[in-house]
């Protein structure tokens, strides 16, 4: 790796830590003033076990040996053969992954948010990133569903579909939450979140053409343009539905926005990132009000959010996809000639990330909920998990 | 000995306050409050989701006054907190044994 | 563009996004309570609204024909010439001047708290950014006020005086608030704010050189010095005159002396910087108090910091420019033996910019005021324009 | 240097710079609501005279002449034979070490909170940053230290057992606090604060390495795999002992892997820096309890957590350091066959910083104490430093 | 005249409210205060620290009721609030003199 | 039945709640509040504009008392709240007709 590329990978990867940060931030501040620090520590917790795991055996098994479509094995084990410093190339992209792997099972955590005991939270993550997380990345990248012709630039389907989709399943195990949903309670916590998701966020997508090249600028373009679209679009709808437009409904749009772009945006340009963003923004928009139609209680709407935002992202590539502005090796969209080829591959990746991801995760969570356990007491539930879980208080004013 | 209680408006504080003053009033005691009332609350619509939120923000003042000042500061808490509309708020007089300075420990009418 | 160079611009151009939630923390934290969620979301309106009108026409007008030197046309519309990704630098430019253009509408926006319309806000800012900010931004690079020898590194001109004056403008159409000025809110959050602008101001100032080269290191020094100087002064003179080395003082003042350094950054060298500074935070810690004087009702003293801060740095090249040591082809300033040429050509474009700027501003104020209205009813004034405007509440305490 | 380190290097800059926010935020947060003001003070006082003093003669003092074991002169004064613009790496490594100058007395702030007067933490800084700073600076990095064999990479040496023992030298000459310490009053306040330096010492660490290379990529790795595991460490020893994971543990874990790694982050490789984790977790984790034993007032455990976390990575250094990996000239650490010279070295470099160190600033505060005082009042100490030094509230929730 | 003032656990808020909206309750004023009571306290770990915290979150209600209402309104409060767990709470009775409405003047029951 | 109410300096609560606590006190309703008296504000400058800051933080303490405990319970409460300086704040006592404790339904002495 070049100097400049690596350069570039590195800050990437900062980013995309700074990243979970932002969301338990995002977060934190929509939750409960009882709940909030459970919900920044689910976070926080991925970033200490997550990085750990995965240069143990994480990333070995996600990626290596690279001719296997399902899934690795060992041979990385404790990043074996990739630790020669050499130009560093390998190292700083082994550790830009490990940001995705940290944010991935992070991104749940707003599902299962005011109710989930947090020693099951603890034993779930590594978990999930062994059995649900680690096969979909290996089969997205480089595995099965690459082979077949499906992409997905930065995780549309290997992260936001699956976090999402996970996310579902993880509730419909645990239950909905005793009390209401109450208003979030710091708006400005939520913002500052949303300030640092959309800054990492250009990491997350330009990071991952991996070299400081054209591919690398137009998705930063795109990131740019789709989540300001998407910001604008649930805006609007908002506006002209509820009456006014929201804070926390710009906040959303953005992070919607976002997520779509995230599978395209390294394979479209010129006017998509705005289509995907207005798209996702008005789908979003609609899509979280469903868990009240299927009584699903997905506290801050991941799924609304991630998973419906990234099917939106990773479908719409079937008709945007233009590899001659990009030199790639990926089929053409629709709109560029390719017929319906693309699209069909795209549906199948994310059918079979579905499938797996609901399905595992599913299970995991009922052999948690019969084994330790996975919702804490009605009356720390009613206290709040702040106290419960960690004993703490998130403000304490009076001093 | 009386206490005088009153639930206003927030952003009419300032305005009770310096009418107060003005009338002479040395002591007053301010808790942030919210109230439920005639008023109704509003609606706040997060992600598509009506929260009814029924109590508003609201500022209780709190002054200890000798009974023969009790109805000029009545009427002047009335008149400054007045917007005419609904939600403007209450005054409540309840009787009061005894106050004690805590610097100094003087009771009564003094120590207000 | 070389990968190292790209690497540096896409950088910057993220640190410069990063500004405006920056920015609206910043200015949300001094607002009151009850009006924090329209402080911040007159801000990220900016970052939805601004980028797609800048890849549609406005980074075409601001630019393109190159050889114009008053107003672009549509020739790069929709970036129409300059998507071919390529080294990606041409993308990368447009993406990070399209930084500049979100956080110019912004600055303004501090100016008109507590009281504007978001439906007027929500019309001024495209209205503002053809009309005021596109014409100046052309003048300024590569238009007449450059041709005759003006210079403007990273936008003294062009965004802060531009900005400044047209809140000037823009308070004097609206009217004062009804209300007395209250003490900010939370200083915590003004800090976080003051924390991210000048993380990054590095890429707004030391991204200007569009490169990783001696340029942008001696921007980047320069930024940190001036902006530590500037706070420093008004720390002092607070100190002295006040009896208290403030907070907000000390912010303000590093504000402020970013905002000055910013048209010489990389024009400047040695202890330039340092006076540059100084004189930023003794004189804009003097000039937030000239409203009351005035009688102008420039809420958050975008006026004082942000016209006045950029007309000091703008002015104060006329003295330090010093080309030799950039290789450039700028003239000298006057402690460089150049004479007054350059001085009085910063003087020609930053009236020119002020007249434009005041003029035009004032226009789409009164038009917006004699059509739509300006401001929120006298009770949503008093109740706070979060409630009225967005149907929010910032702190949900009670929950 | 080439542009893609340039860029590396000004990236990291801009990184350590946001740290001193960063840790304003993580300290102003574990702080009581009525000092919260004076803490972020205490902070940002420093990015405001520590820069403008760096490049007036910090910088020079403490490295030219590069062949002085003890102390530099004033040949670099005002940055003298280095603004040569040239390639701009001079100055950007100026720069980037003027961050380090910055945030090494900031540490010292969270020792003496709650009761240090503004005006002698105003003369504190710059003298400790001549007197202690700049000598210890220069032993470790070219001077004698470095000359018999000692290494540190990023400052675990220079920086944090430096700063880590001043706090302790400091606290005992300003004696304890008068009334119980409180709980913390914003732990969201300490997250945001724990992102922001996580992030930035990205910077801190792989910037040491002055280029984007193979120790560069190392140095990343090693900053995300420590911080993970230390994180992780504290927050079982916290469960197991205290009965739950509490949101503070994980991040002052964090905090001090960070710490440990500093020194070592370029040095080690492989599962290196996940036991160095580990370890400075659990000796942290027991170390802050170590001032109530002792009776030293260290407010927000600077000593257990920087002269502790520091002191730990440096140690282990003697064991882990694997020059082979690194094409380096230093020494092997005893588990890659050096026998114990290293080690040896390490604890005399550490040995010598702690005696100076401890020493001039115990004088320092002593000769401050004898002449303007160093306590606030027992009544402004009472009332909160916020009001009594600044004359200003952290939060005016009333309006 | 009388001033009901009930002290409930905070999470008991909007089922008080709800069962007293649904008793013909038409005004109340809500406080977050703070209570130190048989309950005790719980300990918080910073750093291995132990903060002994005694006072814990509670809400106060304060109801303006006309006499007759009081006994009532009491018995509706103490069985929405109830869990049977210690710390649910205590309501007290004062006497009040006279209520005003600030809106428009009024005063006795009407204003209430 | 009497309720003492008692306006008190922020940092004074810790040494108050120790005091009563020790005089046998088992309940305490605390609220933070903030006070105008003849302690006076304070100036707060901002940007150069000053600010004149009318409300200090304060506390208030709210105590239900058997009538014959009331004068022990003020002096301990006047004791631990003295520094002597002006705005150690007000304690004063007002008649309570009946206390219920919610848990149990108690009544009188006995629920308090
Ligand atoms: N019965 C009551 N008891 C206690 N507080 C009341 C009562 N009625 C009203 N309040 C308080 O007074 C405020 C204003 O009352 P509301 O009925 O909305 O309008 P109005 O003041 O015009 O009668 C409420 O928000 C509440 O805080
Ligand atoms: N004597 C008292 N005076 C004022 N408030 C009290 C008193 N006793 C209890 N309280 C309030 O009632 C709350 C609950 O009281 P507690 O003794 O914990 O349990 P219970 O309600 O079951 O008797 C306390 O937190 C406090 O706010
Ligand atoms: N007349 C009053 N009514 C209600 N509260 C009062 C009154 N006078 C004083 N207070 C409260 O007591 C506090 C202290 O009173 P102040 O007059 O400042 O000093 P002192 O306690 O020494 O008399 C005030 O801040 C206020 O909260």
């Amino acid at each position: 790796m070049e100097s400049g590329d690596l350069a570039w990978v590195l800050v990437s990867a900062a980013l995309v830590l700074f990243m979970t940060p932002g969301l338990a931030l995002f977060y934190g501040g929509m939750d409960r003033g009882r709940n909030v620090l459970n919900m920044l520590m689910m976070n926080f917790y991925c970033l200490l076990i997550v990085p750990v795991l995965w240069v143990i055996a994480g990333f070995s098994l996600a990626q290596t040996p690279f001719d296997n479509g399902f899934i690795g094995n060992f041979d990385s084990f404790f990043l074996k053969d990739i630790t020669t410093a050499g130009d560093g190339g390998a190292l700083a992209t082994v550790a830009f992954l490990g940001m995705f792997a940290v944010i991935t099972p992070a991104l749940i955590s707003g599902a299962v948010a005011d109710r989930m005991k947090f020693s099951a939270w603890a034993l779930f993550v590594p978990i999930w990133l062994f059995l649900v997380f680690v096969p979909v990345f290996k089969w997205v990248y480089g595995g099965w569903l690459f082979d077949r012709g499906s992409i997905d630039f930065a995780g549309g389907t290997a992260i936001h579909v699956n976090a999402g989709i996970a996310a579902l399943a993880a509730v419909m195990v645990l239950g909905a939450r005793k009390s209401d949903p109450s208003p979030p309670h710091s708006l400005p916590l939520v913002m500052i979140g949303t300030g640092i998701l959309w800054f990492g966020w250009f990491g997350f997508n330009a990071g991952s053409a991996l070299a400081a090249n054209g591919q690398a600028a137009q998705a930063f373009m795109n990131t740019f343009l789709a989540a300001a679209a998407a910001g604008l679009a649930w805006l609007l709808v908002e506006w002209k539905r509820d009456g006014h437009p929201t804070t926390l409904g710009a906040a959303s749009g953005v992070v919607a926005g976002l997520v779509a772009i995230t599978p395209a945006a390294g394979y479209v340009s010129g006017p998509a990132p705005i289509v995907i963003g207005l798209v996702a923004g008005v789908v979003c928009c609609y899509a979280v009000r469903l868990k009240r139609k299927f009584g699903y209680d997905d506290a801050l709407d991941v799924v609304g959010v991630h998973f419906v935002g990234g099917l939106v992202g990773s479908l719409l590539i079937g008709f945007f996809a233009n590899p001659s502005f990009f030199d790639g090796e990926f089929d053409e969209g629709i709109f560029y000639g390719g017929g319906g080829k693309l699209l069909l591959e795209q549906v199948i990746a994310n059918v079979a990330a579905i499938v797996w991801s609901f399905v595992i995760t599913y299970l995991i969570m009922i052999v948690l909920k019969k084994t330790i356990g996975v919702r804490v007491s009605a009356e720390a539930e009613s206290n709040g998990l702040d106290l419960s879980e960690h004993g703490e208080t998130a403000y304490h004013s009076g001093s | 000995m009386k206490l005088i209680t009153a639930i206003v408006k927030p952003y009419k504080l300032d305005d009770v306050k310096e009418a107060l003053k003005a009338a002479g009033v040395v002591g007053i005691t301010v808790t942030e409050v919210r109230g439920f009332g005639r008023q109704g609350g509003h609606t706040e619509t997060y992600r598509g989701a009506e929260y009814k939120i029924d109590f508003l923000p609201k500022v209780k003042l709190e002054i200890l006054a000798d009974a023969p000042d009790v109805d000029r500061i009545v009427d002047v808490i009335a008149a400054a907190a007045n917007t005419g509309k609904i939600g403007d708020g209450k005054i409540w007089i309840t009787d009061v044994e005894t106050v004690i300075r805590v610097r100094t420990g003087e009771t009564g009418a003094s120590a207000i």
